[in-house]
């Protein structure tokens, strides 16, 4: 008790209103687009996307300036009894990738439904045209704007095939409540610090995902929603569970109190009763992330989804319950015994990669295809967890966190583009198999080359972010000692390189002339053939985005004011607010200022 | 004062162990009783007198009026509950009982054609 | 004597509810595992007393006793109407759905997981220090500032207010999953809560029943502030109201595109966020509320939740809105083929 | 006092016990509502005795909770029943015009 007296928290920092209005914008956007009819639901999810960008970019400018996290104590109550958040680099840097991502998703969505208003002959809503046509998040790179002449030519029948019960309306409706609830729980999961806050961050994460499964409401994306939901409820429950026991035994809720609270030195705390708490909330949230073998959710979701929701669900939503996954592990990932679990999530990680990967290369769908390649990327997500944990070795533990992060973020980029691309080259192609996407390379060059970027960033090609993810991951595996998940993340590769080439040529090839015939029968109103440049620079500028990332992205992981957590500090100094940590030198300098 | 203590226990005692009673007559009858129609008649007598026995027993023990209140709503609740509860059993007793799944847990095609069947499975086979 | 009778009880609750839980999970017939969970809701609100929980007994019999209840019935009959025309139509149909139940395999896989996650909590809860950590002196000390006197309400609404406010955001983020499911022809409908087809005691229940029930959520919201209770088991008694006046054919829902339908969903969570968000300017932060005004901000913030909890559980429990009820008072399953 | 009133408080829970028997036996559906009733009634009784043994205020709100909500459960037991009869004479009905030359779609002989 005496410990928890003494560290009543702190006061909010500098950044505290950047931070809440991350929260409480998405949340209020949600409200918003409940209350509101349809146009005017979307302009208010579109309308508050730049603003949230500017803020996460903002709130990360001020965590990398100061070097220290932005917090602010919700009311006037500090931990234990009240809640702080508390937005680090490691926060900060998802925050901006949600950001990003789902405002290019919801760019993507307004364009998508702008164009099935226009094939439909309705003409599209004022308001929406305005929404659309708002200068949006700055954030997709500019990418190449024209769409290149292949794509003026027919892009006609695509939407109403896709969905043959063409959802307009309700569809529309409940995607863009379901998008804002989805940005508004991430950001509250990254800048949560606090074991209930999560859970509550996570139980709006999932309710607003699920629905996303079943946007397309036919039987079987009504089997995966479910079975979505009743994983995504199991582990909501086990996670509850690791957070009772952790309360139980620290009658603590908040990270850094944890973390004081079990600080080497300090006997008081049950150190089994932890790592049980520790197991039982990781194995929760691995059902949310999927991870093999409580994957069995994930490639169903994403075959009936449309891509703009696969686009959420495998670049965001999954990282979310990661992200938790590593708090969790930051936090209390040095109890005893806390080494062995790791290595056994690595060993999940290494089985996930290998297998993931080989079922990708055995789909006939495009969508599952990348389904089952999320599912092998994940497993990257897990391999550095060992080293994570080595508390002899801060250098290592930092070179895994800044590989894990950086293969979490850069995973995003890719696979949004991929999913938005394949959603694309299936509109386009009519139906969702790969060897139906002949001609695709020649209609559509530059999404066929988003796609393909996006995978050369999966498969660890330099420059790509993937490629210094997995550099790290190397280094950190090396490190501890574990050869042979090394050897996995280098065969991983090769599998992704496998699988991605046999999309890749299948593009390549000839247009299959019945369906060519098909498609040119099929007239479409005038107003429907236009270039479809929006949602072509989306994606690409998303793919470009990962490519180039390993340039950028080096920085956030550094510089964030987590090492404290990684416990190469001081225990004593691990509450103080504001200390700036020394500029980082080079990449591999990170760490070294370790005493 | 003290008279008056005892006598208000006493009643106390003597309702709540009536009530009591009644519980124990109900479950007795709950168990013991051969079939549903018999066993709704001992259903509502520990509904009715068993709460009521037990709320009149509590009366002299609350510490406020307001709490006595409450105590009588509760039974005025629990009679209406009642009353409406073995209406509604009663009614699915005479308009036919739901149309249950068979030992397996599943909806077998009865074999023959007796359209409904008191063990509950449907008499709806294809074929005629 | 006491303790020991105090022991006994908690030892006879704690095996009926292990029992409980284990046979309604075993057992074959749907509805024998529904009536089974109910009762379970019942024995889980002594228990919830015994702990000295009445806040917690009081939702778990209005949530998971009462309104649960209610949904897994009507669940279960459209279940058994489906079924009962999956009968008539093939024989070649009860074979799918065989195939659809979980094998024996992973039954008993799970099975096990249980068993050990089972064995591990019970482990560590006799590992746990004892007596417990706890904030509740702290919680008490502090409630005071609030204005308010119960401590319940006190966590609630003002030292974890962010939950709270997340939490009503989620219901009805899961109101608009739930409409979701609507075909696309009877979106923007009204759901509805099928009437009984033999209604005169439902009828009469749901006349003489409601402004009890009304009466009592006041009272409860009202007693909230010192006494257990509060937003989330009123809005649960409202919504139980409701949906029985509905059930006998007393009234109905209006269109899911209706403002005030909207409104009346919203309300709640959109004036807690703004209260809120005053806060930052205001008072000290965010879900500060403005010094003087606290005990205001908070009866404004709760009887709004009320509503917004009564009118979301309500929805919840009529589910999407679907095609007219066809005349003998349930949903028509499928068009027929 | 106190003693008698938890003394009666757990007699009135073992009643409910016996209930419990009947929810499980069954052997009907009705059966199964009638023992769910009675352990509703024996709950709120036993809430009321302990409650004034302890002189814990709440607990009368607890249990005027559960009696405003006790007929809920029968009221959704008469609609699952109605609902499941509707539908099998529904499909009584079909089968009939099915009978009728024509009418229904061939059916797989099992």
């Amino acid at each position: 008790m005496s410990a928890l007296a003494a560290s009543v928290g702190t006061p909010s920092t500098a950044g505290a209103p950047l931070i809440v209005g991350l929260v409480a914008l998405p949340m209020a956007a949600a409200l918003a687009a409940v209350l509101l009819r349809r146009r005017a639901a979307s302009a208010a999810v579109l309308l508050s996307a730049p603003i949230l960008v500017g803020l996460a970019f903002a709130a990360a400018a001020m965590v990398l300036s100061t070097g220290s996290p932005i917090e602010c104590v919700l009311g006037a109550w500090k931990p234990p009894l009240g809640i702080v958040l508390r937005a680090d680099g490691l926060g900060t840097a998802m925050m901006v990738v949600t950001a990003t991502i789902a405002s290019a998703v919801a760019l993507f969505a307004a364009a998508t439904e702008r164009r099935g208003a226009a094939m439909r002959g309705t003409a599209p809503g004022s308001s929406l045209n305005d929404a659309g046509a708002t200068p949006g998040p700055a954030d997709p790179p500019p990418g190449d704007h024209s769409g290149g002449p292949a794509e003026a030519g027919g892009e006609a029948d695509g939407g109403g095939e896709r969905q043959p019960d063409a959802a307009p309306e309700r569809a529309s409706a409940t995607f863009w409540v379901l998008l804002a609830s989805v940005w508004g729980a991430l950001n509250l999961t990254f800048i949560a610090n606090d074991l209930f806050t999560l859970f509550v961050a996570l139980e709006l994460l999932t309710f607003a995902a699920v629905p996303l499964v079943c946007l397309a409401g036919t039987p079987p994306a009504l089997r995966a929603a479910l079975r979505y939901l009743l994983l995504a409820m199991a582990g909501s429950m086990l996670y509850l569970l690791g957070v009772a026991l952790v309360y139980g035994s620290l009658g603590a809720l908040d990270l850094s109190l944890i973390a004081e609270l079990i600080a080497p030195g300090t006997d008081s705390a049950p150190r089994g009763v932890l790592l049980l708490a520790l197991v039982l909330a990781t194995t929760g949230m691995l059902v949310k992330t999927a991870l093999v073998p409580l994957h069995a959710w994930l490639p169903p979701a994403h075959a009936g989804a449309p891509p703009q929701a696969s686009a959420l669900l495998s670049a965001l939503v999954v990282k979310g319950s990661w992200f938790v996954i590593l708090r969790l592990w930051l936090t209390l990932g040095e109890v005893p015994g806390g080494r062995t679990v790791a290595f056994a999530l690595a060993a999940l990680g290494a089985v996930a990669i290998l297998f993931g990967s080989a079922t990708a290369l055995r789909q006939r769908s495009l969508k599952l295809l990348v389904a089952w390649s999320t599912v092998a990327q994940i497993g990257y997500l897990f391999v550095a967890f060992p080293a994570l944990v080595a508390a002899a070795a801060p250098t290592l533990a930092t070179e895994a966190l800044r590989g894990g992060m950086l293969q979490a973020i850069s995973h995003a980029f890719a696979k949004a583009a991929m999913f938005l691309a394949a959603g694309l080259l299936v509109e386009r192609a009519g139906r969702d198999r790969i060897d139906a996407l002949g001609g695709a390379f020649r209609r559509m060059p530059i999404i066929f080359a988003a796609f393909a970027i996006g995978g050369l960033s999966l498969m660890g090609l330099p420059p790509s972010g993937g490629f210094w993810a997995k550099w790290l991951l190397l280094q950190a595996t090396i490190g501890v000692g574990a050869w042979w998940l090394a050897l996995t993340i280098l065969a991983g590769g090769v599998l992704a390189g496998a699988y991605l080439l046999r999309v890749l040529r299948a593009c390549g090839a000839e247009a299959p002339a019945d369906l060519g015939a098909d498609r040119a029968v099929v007239a479409a109103p005038a107003a429907a053939i236009a270039p479809d440049r929006l949602r072509t620079a989306i994606v690409l500028g998303l793919a470009l985005v990962s490519m180039f990332l390993g340039f950028a992205a080096m920085v956030p992981a550094e510089r964030c004011g987590v090492r404290r957590l990684l416990r190469s500090e001081p225990i004593t100094q691990l509450d103080r607010p504001i200390e700036v940590l020394p500029p980082p030198s080079t990449p591999h300098g990170a760490a070294e200022a370790a005493p | 004062m003290s008279v008056v203590a005892a006598l208000l226990d006493g009643w106390t005692v003597l309702l709540v162990c009536a009530g009591i009673g009644f519980f124990v007559a109900g479950t007795t009858g709950m168990l013991r009783f051969p079939d549903a129609a018999t066993r709704l008649h001992a259903l509502t007598k520990a509904d009715n007198l068993g709460v009521g026995l037990v709320v009149l027993g509590l009366l002299p023990q609350v510490a406020r009026p307001a709490e006595g209140f409450k105590l009588l709503v509760i039974w005025a609740l629990v009679l209406l509950a009642s009353a409406v509860s073995s209406q509604l059993v009663a009614r699915v007793a005479t308009d036919g009982p739901p149309i249950e799944e068979d030992r397996n847990g599943r909806t077998a095609p009865a074999a023959s054609g007796t359209p409904l069947d008191r063990s509950g499975s449907v008499g709806a086979g294809a074929q005629p | 004597m006491i303790p020991a009778l105090e022991r006994a009880v908690e030892l006879a609750i704690g095996a009926m509810l292990v029992g409980l839980a284990l046979w309604s999970v075993l057992v074959r017939p749907r509805f024998a595992s529904i009536v089974g969970f109910v009762v379970f809701g019942l024995l889980l609100m002594l228990a919830w007393m015994r702990l000295g929980a009445p806040d917690v007994a009081m939702t778990e019999g209005a949530i998971g006793s009462g309104l649960a209840g209610f949904l897994l019935l009507s669940a279960a009959a459209r279940l058994r109407c489906s079924e009962i025309r999956r009968a008539r139509i093939g024989a070649g149909e009860p074979q799918r759905a065989r195939d659809r139940s979980p094998r024996r395999s992973s039954i008993v896989a799970l099975g096990v997981g249980c068993a050990a996650v089972a064995a591990a909590l019970a482990a560590a809860v006799a590992a746990l220090p004892h007596p417990a950590p706890s904030l509740a002196p702290a919680a008490l000390e502090r409630l005071p500032e609030l204005g308010i006197g119960n401590p319940v309400s006190g966590v609630l609404i003002g030292f974890r207010a962010l939950d709270t406010l997340v939490e009503k955001i989620v219901l009805v983020v899961a109101l608009v999953g739930v409409w979701g499911l609507a075909a696309e022809a009877s979106w923007r409908r009204a759901p509805s809560v099928d009437p009984s087809p033999e209604i005169e005691p439902i009828r009469f229940l749901a006349r003489a029943l409601p402004p009890v029930g009304i009466v009592l959520a006041i009272y409860l919201l009202w007693r909230g502030a010192t006494e257990p209770g509060g937003a989330f088991p009123a809005g649960a008694i409202l919504a139980a109201m409701a949906v029985l006046v509905l059930a006998a054919g007393l009234g109905r829902l209006p269109p899911t595109a209706a403002r005030s339908l909207r409104l009346a969903i919203c309300a709640g969570p959109l004036v807690f966020l703004g209260v809120g968000g005053l806060g930052m300017g205001v008072a000290r932060g965010f879900l500060d509320y403005p010094a003087g005004f606290e005990v205001l901000s908070i009866k404004l913030i709760e009887v709004l939740l009320t509503g917004s909890v009564a009118v979301v559980l309500l929805l919840l429990v009529a589910g999407p809105p679907e095609e007219a009820a066809s005349a003998n008072g349930m949903r028509r399953p499928e068009p027929p083929l | 006092m106190t003693a008698f009133l938890l003394v009666a408080a757990v007699a009135v829970l073992l009643t409910v016990a016996g209930a419990l028997v009947r929810v499980v036996r069954g052997p009907t559906t009705s059966d199964r509502m009638m023992g769910a009733q009675l352990i509703g009634t024996g709950g709120i009784a036993a809430l009321l005795l302990a409650g004034t043994a302890s002189r814990l205020n709440s607990t009368s709100d607890v249990a005027l909770v559960l009696a405003i909500l006790a007929p809920f459960a029968m009221v959704a037991f008469r609609r699952y029943a109605a609902a499941t009869q509707a539908a099998a004479s529904r499909e009584r009905r079909l089968e009939i015009d099915a009978g009728a030359p024509g009418a229904a779609p061939p059916q797989g002989g099992a």
